[in-house]
């Protein structure tokens, strides 16, 4: 272990810095944090060992012991993950040492978008800055906007208080497949406006509408433990699940029953089941439940949606349908999920409004408590709670953004604050964001890294990498107990790089007036200390006789949660068997009145003549939506499905392909009314031959060297529909034409199974 | 048989001809990093526009700095160390400070570790504070530096070795088995060769685990 | 027309002191070709492995290709030589040098491939079992290190086997000649003088060579079918692997041969000693080789088409209908369909017929080793984990090389060697096959190199 | 009673998320092989989780399988290295010695599983990522093979450790990296010859199958076939 340490040579010119912590070399030691790879709160543990770093101390090169983040794991004691950690938030360890992350502010020094920044100092950028904003105070306080990724905890009360009493808009929260549909559903069915925690530990049969929840989807981690004990946990007892999807995803890809099923027409399936349930004598149930209010026909058993009439809409068969119900109601405890695909059509609050009546159906007849719940919100005092116009649609807002800026409305943005953030990426081409952010006078951003948004900034202020951060969180699924995580940076610094919420505060304070008064703490962590030190009074996993003391343990676990700590799977087990707040038990009314979900056929942009399949892009297991595309263990995992690395690809069903005379490998075009790209065709048995799918993710032109210049971004030749009551981008109803663009050898398709590029690998399972 | 000699010179010439060419070749910038690393031109990847160039090299790999490195490395040929400070182990250990005291890591984990600078000022912030060398130390840590010291005892990172300190002073074996009596030395000499044959002929004596495993992983 | 020992000696020796421009062409051509491999080696161990087209998991491809190659070549020589000295087939005389040489040469070539395919050239004495404090020795469980000891005795028997009868030609020209060549002649025939004792000596120890070697041989190749035959991977794992290579081996070596000995005739003038019946007589011998040959093809392919598991059926379909076809019915038209009608028709068992059979052969069986190896690796068991081999440069720059260095060692030997043995030439002269030169005068060191006290040479 | 360490693979439990071919690479020092590599076939993944499709659409299937060294007790890979590089430990590993390794790539032709790995190139990492290298591994350079090693330096540092602690290990006090990754709890790793731990118990299921179990390679790595 010694020698790792000694590989400079002996003659090396750094100098070497006093470190500022005292280490034993070669000892491990486990600092708790909190994953920022997806939205799901995953508690960690950090490895940190003993390293040497070259760094810069002022305006010094050289090089210092100090601990090194090694390894990242599931913290063992998290409500959410309980020790386990998926893929992508191992890789986080490589955003903390990317070779492109930023290390000093930099100022744009060549035109906009070009690239081109010079390095200058904090004082200098913040400096800078405070002068943009302090002019725009003066004169136009409601043309500041601050765009995100959805901020977690108190980040987002910090910001929203920064902006409040700047007198601006509140922040724009962006992301590209968000779940503003799922949320108005739950929030309309269940009184919710959260994602579900499933308890598939208890589960007998689950049945999934399109919800990837093995892969990508709401809370992955505490969804696979589950699913492992749903499956294996209990002896003799073996839980089973059917996913209805027009393309296998990884978790269709487990499923004992897989159907495919006509895109946007989930809905209709979901009440196909409900009809046969309904017209079941021996089950019994409540004709005029909240889904009655919801669904138009329920009352009288959904005349509409016999089985032969849904076969007819869906191309399920009315036999499929009627075996789905009785599994249903008759395989002991069951669920009904929603997610992905289903929800990103014009009708998809009609989608999820049936599945979420179908489940309620199936629930109440039973009584066990709900395998869906939702996690209790932690009673912080100053909770930034959920708008109360329901969940805000990211499509929604980006485009009133970019519309704004582009049609010279009044408030259009003068000021832009970008943090990780990026709709160029992203957002569909109709709107028009890299004209609308060219054309915002002012850009600063807090990301660490140069991505298609942020290289129009003209000044960057890098953010901390989040092992280097203050970090809470509060996981809105996957624990049954309230969860508010949080961790004290893991290591130290490695760059010159400023923690956002503290430039925000310290701007705030800057600022002066009434920001200042609003943001009463120095730094973020006095922030987060006055947060959490009133959870002492509520019972949880932290014993402590004083606030010192109990601040100390929160940071030392990792965070508070309202079960104890110390069994952490069993903890999960008793807090079910307890909790009797199923989630339709304890409905809040819906917002206003609302007249019965009616079905409707979703939209579809372009005529089927003319682009005669559905196009479906999906987050890619690896690289989520895209934001993770820069680091290089997510490129280098074979896609489980594909089997493909460091590439971006087409799903084709073989018919198809034979029909239009496309080989594997082969590169194809696909072209919309919005646009066209082109990807190698990998041939799927999975996927239904009227659609053709593509992982988002790929397809940067500017996200560092490992992610830029490689593959296509679908996103980039969608439509801008959206779905009707929400806003939400529909970003499954765009339909495509395909044509073969031909050359193996130009495709540039990587996949681990065949060995290399453009060999078209002919497969003969055998062991 | 001088048309032997004959030969033999050629086969000389023929031998420093191939070693000169891989000489050459270890030495003409035609580096590593292209063969293995991906990147887009730096003018693609405006992100490293921003990136602070630290070190002499971009990248990290387990190459050998030049030929005659590799020679050496090869033919186990190495300096002797030359510290910074002339530490005077004997002076210390004639205190009656102990090994432990200092290198503290050694009984609790894999590396014995060298102290900081800090830590040498604990003491020396009021011993002997007017010798020249402790004058040295002390001018370190007025420049926050710490002291540059030459490690003296370590594994070629070709060996494989993943040696840890803890087991073998819990199995009563004696500092000054594996790095000489350091009541006689000033600053450490390797005094000891730690090859394999070394570390071997110990286990086998106290009947601790020869399986190659055991050190290599 | 018969020769008389003035004329052997005068045309034999002709060559080690007459060189025209085309031979210098030649050297030129073939230097090139091995510093371009040396180049590419000094390439490959500055850079790694990496830059042949080798992958995961095709981890052995043109390297061993090659390594089986040249071992299978260097088969032509010892062992034919040792055959036909024991059967005391006279007309062997003119050819056994050629053949000797071609196995020496062909197995140093084959003996320097691994050690520059692995992995760290640098740690190959890894291989030689030496004492330290280490306790570590080879494994000598492994087929790897059964070759490394086989073909070092091959070697070290085959080069004796070379040198032994080339000390009278030697002493011959030493007697023959001035300057530095004298001196340089003088020194290679170690002292001969032609005395009956060192004629004795000479013959017991050719004797023993020729009945030694043939095992070893034999051994040889069965050794390196074993780094295949010893592993499960499919295809590879075949008791038939072992005879199998033999039979390619002296196939591929009797090719080589003639070809060499097409080429020596041709540019050393040796019409007069290189007859067609030697071409004749080699040429039987390779189409029953080449029928041989056939045979266990068809017999390796019967066996597992019989036995019908999946993971040989995999590679077995591969080879023959899928990606390696058109490689395998080529060396089936090259080893057995091209060369089995001319060498059997007597009318056009020619030395051009010979030559063109023997080319077609050597092209056959370097395609026979590169589909034993590649094909099992692309497809070997899990379905997921196939690969894909392509060679690059280097791979085939090395090649080149291989035979680059070969051609430039035998032309390199024929400038200081005579190619066909002078002294067994003369000893097949009618004037010494009857009784001859039983009284050789003491002391006439002039004689006593030329004529050999035993009727018809030494061999038996 | 010396270890003997082994594993079962639930492939009723695996998703295919492949957190343990991340965890893997994070926690053995092995480098990302990048796109021209990748393209020649070169990546190492120590473990893969290998997927085969059955039937045709709409009653497409998949299979998921994460392979791994199988740490054979009868292993192929052993008898060939002419160096002993790679030699059987007694904990029942197939250990790989890398400054023993000559790179003769026998091993990796020997091995049907195909889960050893060369290197041919020396691993490159883009400074600071070299930071992440775990310094309880070794970098291995250039010509050497490598492969899965059930992460020995968690089992040595357990083992050193309970020393220190005068005690027994426990079943389950450490875990392989892609172990202890693993979300469905479809990965095991324990000692056979404790006959209560979790994988002596799991290794006696009726589901339990062997990888390419045929060539009689005795492997250490236990499949539960998928449907019970």
């Amino acid at each position: 272990m010694a020698t790792l340490d000694s590989c400079g040579s002996p003659d090396h010119q750094l100098i070497r810095f006093i470190p500022d912590e005292d280490l034993v070399p070669g000892i491990a030691t486990w600092k708790p944090s909190l994953c920022t790879m997806c939205g799901a709160g995953c508690g960690l543990l950090v490895r940190v060992m003993q390293g040497e770093a070259e760094v810069v101390h002022n305006g010094q090169n050289g090089l210092v012991q100090m601990g090194l983040a090694k390894k990242l794991e599931g913290n063992p004691n998290h409500p959410v993950n309980l020790g386990k950690l998926c893929a992508r938030g191992q890789a986080g360890l490589q955003v903390l040492y990317h070779p492109d992350r930023l290390r000093n502010p930099l100022k744009r020094t060549g035109a906009r978008g070009s690239g081109q920044f010079q390095e200058v100092t904090w004082d200098a950028a913040l400096g800078e800055l405070l002068a943009q904003l302090s002019a725009l105070r003066t004169s136009d306080a409601g043309a500041l906007a601050f765009l995100s990724r959805p901020l977690q905890g108190q980040r987002r009360e910090l910001v929203e208080r920064f902006l409040k009493s700047f007198g601006a808009p509140p922040a724009i929260a962006y992301e590209p497949l968000d779940e503003a549909v799922l949320r108005q559903a739950n929030l309309l069915s269940f009184g919710h406006s959260q994602l579900p925690t499933l308890d598939l530990a208890r589960a007998d049969y689950l049945l999934s509408f399109g919800a990837d929840f093995l892969g990508t989807w709401n809370s992955p981690v505490s969804q696979s433990i589950g699913y492992g004990e749903m499956r294996q946990g209990r002896p003799g007892r073996r839980g089973r699940f059917a996913q209805i999807e027009s393309r296998m995803s990884q978790t269709g890809a487990n499923a004992d029953e897989w159907i495919p099923c006509r895109p946007g027409t989930e809905g209709v399936l979901a009440l196909g089941i409900a009809n046969v349930i309904l017209q079941d004598k021996e089950f019994v149930h409540d004709a005029h439940s909240r889904p009655a209010s919801l669904i138009a026909g329920w009352s009288d058993g959904l005349p509409d949606f016999t089985p032969e009439m849904v076969e007819k809409q869906t191309g399920v068969s009315a036999a499929a349908i009627a075996r789905l119900a009785h599994d249903l109601t008759h395989s002991g405890l069951g669920a009904v999920i929603i997610g992905g695909p289903p929800l990103a059509h014009t009708n998809g609050l009609f989608n999820a409004l049936a599945v979420n009546a179908l489940e309620s159906l199936v629930d109440a007849a039973r009584n066990q408590p709900a395998l869906l719940s939702f996690t209790p919100a932690v009673p912080f005092a100053s909770a930034a709670a959920p708008s109360a116009k329901g969940p805000q649609s990211s499509f929604a807002a980006i485009n009133a953004l970019s519309q704004s800026v582009l049609s010279g409305a009044a408030h259009e943005p003068k000021v832009l604050l970008l943090d990780n953030a990026n709709p160029v990426f992203s957002a569909p081409p109709a709107t028009r964001m890299p004209e609308a952010i060219a054309k915002i006078p002012y850009v600063a951003s807090f990301g660490s890294f140069i991505d298609e948004t942020s290289v129009w900034a003209d000044l960057v202020l890098p953010d901390h990498a989040p092992l280097e951060s203050w970090l809470d969180d509060v996981p809105a699924a996957g624990a049954v107990s309230m969860v508010a995580g949080l961790a004290p940076p893991a290591v130290r610094p490695l760059h010159n790089t400023r923690a956002m919420p503290d430039v925000i505060l310290d701007l705030g304070h800057q600022l002066g007036g009434s920001v200042a008064a609003a943001l009463p703490w120095k730094t973020y962590d006095e922030m987060l200390q006055a947060a959490f030190l009133p959870l002492r009074k509520h019972p949880g996993s932290i014993d402590a006789k004083d606030d010192d003391e109990f601040w100390s343990k929160v940071q030392q676990q990792g965070g508070w949660w309202s079960v104890p700590a110390a069994n952490g799977a069993a903890g999960r087990a008793a807090a079910n068997a307890g909790s009797g707040s199923a989630a339709p038990a304890a409905p809040a009314a819906p917002p206003g009145a609302r007249a019965a979900a009616k079905f409707a056929e979703p939209q579809f942009d372009g005529a089927p003549n003319d682009f005669p399949f559905y196009f479906l892009p999906y987050a890619s297991q690896a690289l989520g939506d895209g934001s993770l595309a820069h680091l290089p263990w997510l490129q280098e995992m074979p896609d489980v499905l594909t089997t493909a690395m460091w590439s971006s690809w087409v799903e084709l069903n073989p018919q198809t392909a034979e029909r239009l005379k496309i080989l594997p490998g082969e590169l194809v075009e696909i072209t919309s009314q919005h646009g066209s790209v082109r990807a190698p065709a990998v041939l799927s048995p999975g996927i239904a031959p009227d659609l053709v799918a593509m992982p988002i993710g790929q397809g940067h032109i500017n996200f560092g060297r490992y992610a830029s210049h490689r593959g296509a971004n679908p996103l980039a030749i969608l439509a801008p529909l959206t779905e009707a009551e929400t806003g939400s981008l529909a970003w499954a109803a765009t339909r495509v034409k395909l044509a073969r663009v031909g050359g193996v050898d130009q495709a540039n398709l990587i996949l681990y199974a065949g060995g290399m590029s453009g060999f078209p690998h002919e497969e003969e399972p055998h062991r | 048989m001088r048309a032997l000699n004959d030969r033999g010179k050629w086969l000389v010439i023929a031998v420093l001809g191939v070693g000169l060419f891989i000489f050459a070749a270890k030495t003409v910038p035609f580096g590593h990093a292209q063969t293995q690393v991906t990147t887009p031109s730096p003018s693609q990847a405006p992100g490293r526009v921003g990136a602070t160039q630290t070190g002499d090299s971009d990248v990290f790999t387990t190459d050998h700095h030049s030929a005659i490195a590799a020679m050496r490395d090869f033919l186990g040929l190495r300096s002797q160390p030359v510290q910074p400070i002339a530490f005077p182990h004997k002076t210390h250990l004639a205190n009656n400070l102990k090994c432990l005291d200092c290198h503290a890591g050694a009984d609790v984990g894999p590396d014995a570790a060298i102290p900081s600078v800090k830590f040498c000022m604990t003491c020396h912030l009021v011993i002997a504070t007017d010798k020249p060398e402790i004058k040295k130390v002390a001018a370190f840590q007025a420049r926050h530096e710490d002291i540059p010291w030459v490690r003296v005892y370590n594994y070629s990172q070709y060996a494989h070795v993943r040696f840890n300190h803890a087991p073998h002073i819990r199995a009563n074996v004696a500092c000054a088995t594996c790095h000489g009596d350091l009541t006689k030395q000033t600053t450490a000499q390797r005094v000891v060769n730690l090859d394999m044959g070394y570390c071997l002929t110990c286990h086998e004596q106290r009947q601790a685990p020869i399986d190659c495993q055991t050190c290599h992983f | 027309m018969e020769k008389t020992s003035e004329q052997i000696q005068r045309d034999l020796v002709r060559p080690l002191y007459r060189t025209g421009t085309a031979y210098w062409i030649a050297v030129a051509f073939c230097s090139s070709l091995v510093l371009a491999g040396v180049s590419a080696f000094c390439y490959q161990l500055y850079h790694g492995i990496g830059v042949w087209g080798l992958n995961s998991p095709v981890f052995w491809a043109f390297d061993i290709t090659n390594f089986v190659f040249w071992i299978g070549i260097s088969h032509a020589g010892t062992l034919i030589s040792a055959i036909l000295r024991l059967a005391n087939a006279t007309w062997r005389r003119p050819v056994t040098r050629c053949a000797e040489a071609i196995t020496v040469f062909a197995l140093s070539i084959g003996a320097i491939i691994p050690l520059c395919h692995i992995g760290r050239p640098w740690l190959g004495y890894y291989l030689i079992p030496y004492p330290s404090e280490r306790h570590i020795w080879p494994n000598f469980r492994s087929p790897l290190l059964w070759d490394f000891f086989a073909i070092l005795t091959y070697l070290t028997g085959s080069v004796s086997f070379l040198i032994l009868p080339i000390i009278p030609d030697f002493a011959s020209i030493r007697d023959t000649t001035t300057g530095w060549r004298k001196r340089f002649y003088g020194a290679l025939s170690l002292g001969w003088e032609g005395t009956p004792r060192q004629w004795h000596r000479l013959e017991t120890a050719m004797h023993i060579m020729a009945i030694v070697i043939i095992p070893v041989a034999v051994s040889v190749h069965t050794i390196v079918s074993w780094d295949f035959a010893m592993t499960l991977v499919p295809m590879w794992h075949t008791g038939i692997f072992g005879p199998y290579f033999v039979v390619g081996a002296i196939f591929s070596g009797i090719a080589a041969l003639i070809l060499a000995m097409a080429l020596l005739r041709k540019f050393l003038h040796l019409e007069e000693y290189l007859h067609p019946i030697h071409f004749q007589n080699l040429g039987k011998l390779l189409l029953t080789m080449s029928l041989l040959w056939f045979y266990f093809t068809f017999a390796e392919r019967l066996t597992t088409w019989y036995g019908n598991g999946t993971p040989e059926m995999t590679v077995f379909w591969f080879t023959i209908r899928q990606k390696f076809a058109p490689f395998f019915w080529t060396m089936v038209f090259c080893n057995f369909i091209i060369p089995v009608p001319i060498l059997a028709i007597k009318r056009l068992r020619t030395i051009t017929g010979t030559v063109i059979a023997s080319s077609t052969i050597v092209i056959g069986m370097w395609l026979e080793r590169f589909l034993i190896v590649v094909p099992s690796l692309e497809r070997k068991f899990l379905s997921y984990s196939w690969g894909t081999y392509r060679p690059t440069w280097v791979e085939d720059t090395l090649m080149a090389s291989s035979f680059g260095l070969m051609a430039l060692l035998y032309l390199l030997f024929s400038k200081f060697v005579p190619m066909i043995s002078i002294w067994e030439l003369k000893a097949g002269l009618p004037e010494h096959t009857p009784v001859v030169a039983v009284e050789v005068p003491a002391g006439a060191t002039n004689l006593s190199a030329r004529e050999s006290p035993f009727p018809g040479g030494v061999s038996s | 009673m010396p270890h003997k360490w082994a594993m079962v693979i639930d492939l009723d439990r695996c998703t295919g998320c492949e957190a343990c071919v991340v965890a893997c690479h994070a926690e053995n020092n092995i480098p990302t092989a990048g796109e021209d590599q990748a393209a020649r076939g070169r990546t190492k993944h120590w473990i893969r989780v290998e997927r085969y499709w059955e039937g045709e659409f709409p009653n497409a299937r998949i299979r998921f399988q994460p392979v791994l060294c199988q740490q054979c007790d009868a292993a192929p890979c052993e008898p060939v290295c002419p160096t002993y590089a790679s030699y059987h430990t007694s904990e029942g590993l197939n250990a790989q010695v890398y400054n023993r390794c000559v790179g003769t790539r026998f091993c990796a032709n020997a091995c049907p599983y195909n889960v050893r790995f060369f290197n041919f190139y020396n691993p490159v990492w883009e400074k600071p990522l070299n930071l992440q290298l775990n310094p309880d591994v070794s970098v291995r350079e250039v010509g050497i093979m490598e492969k899965c090693t059930f992460c020995v330096q968690r089992i040595h540092g357990a083992e050193i450790q309970a020393e220190a602690e005068k005690r027994e290990l426990k079943d389950g006090e450490f875990n392989p990296a892609c172990v202890q990754s693993c979300s469905p709890k479809a990965m095991v790793f324990g000692d056979l010859n404790d006959p209560a731990s979790e994988v002596s118990r799991l290794a006696k299921s009726g589901r339990n199958t062997k990888l390419l179990g045929e060539l009689g390679t005795l492997p250490n790595v236990n499949y539960l076939e998928r449907n019970s």
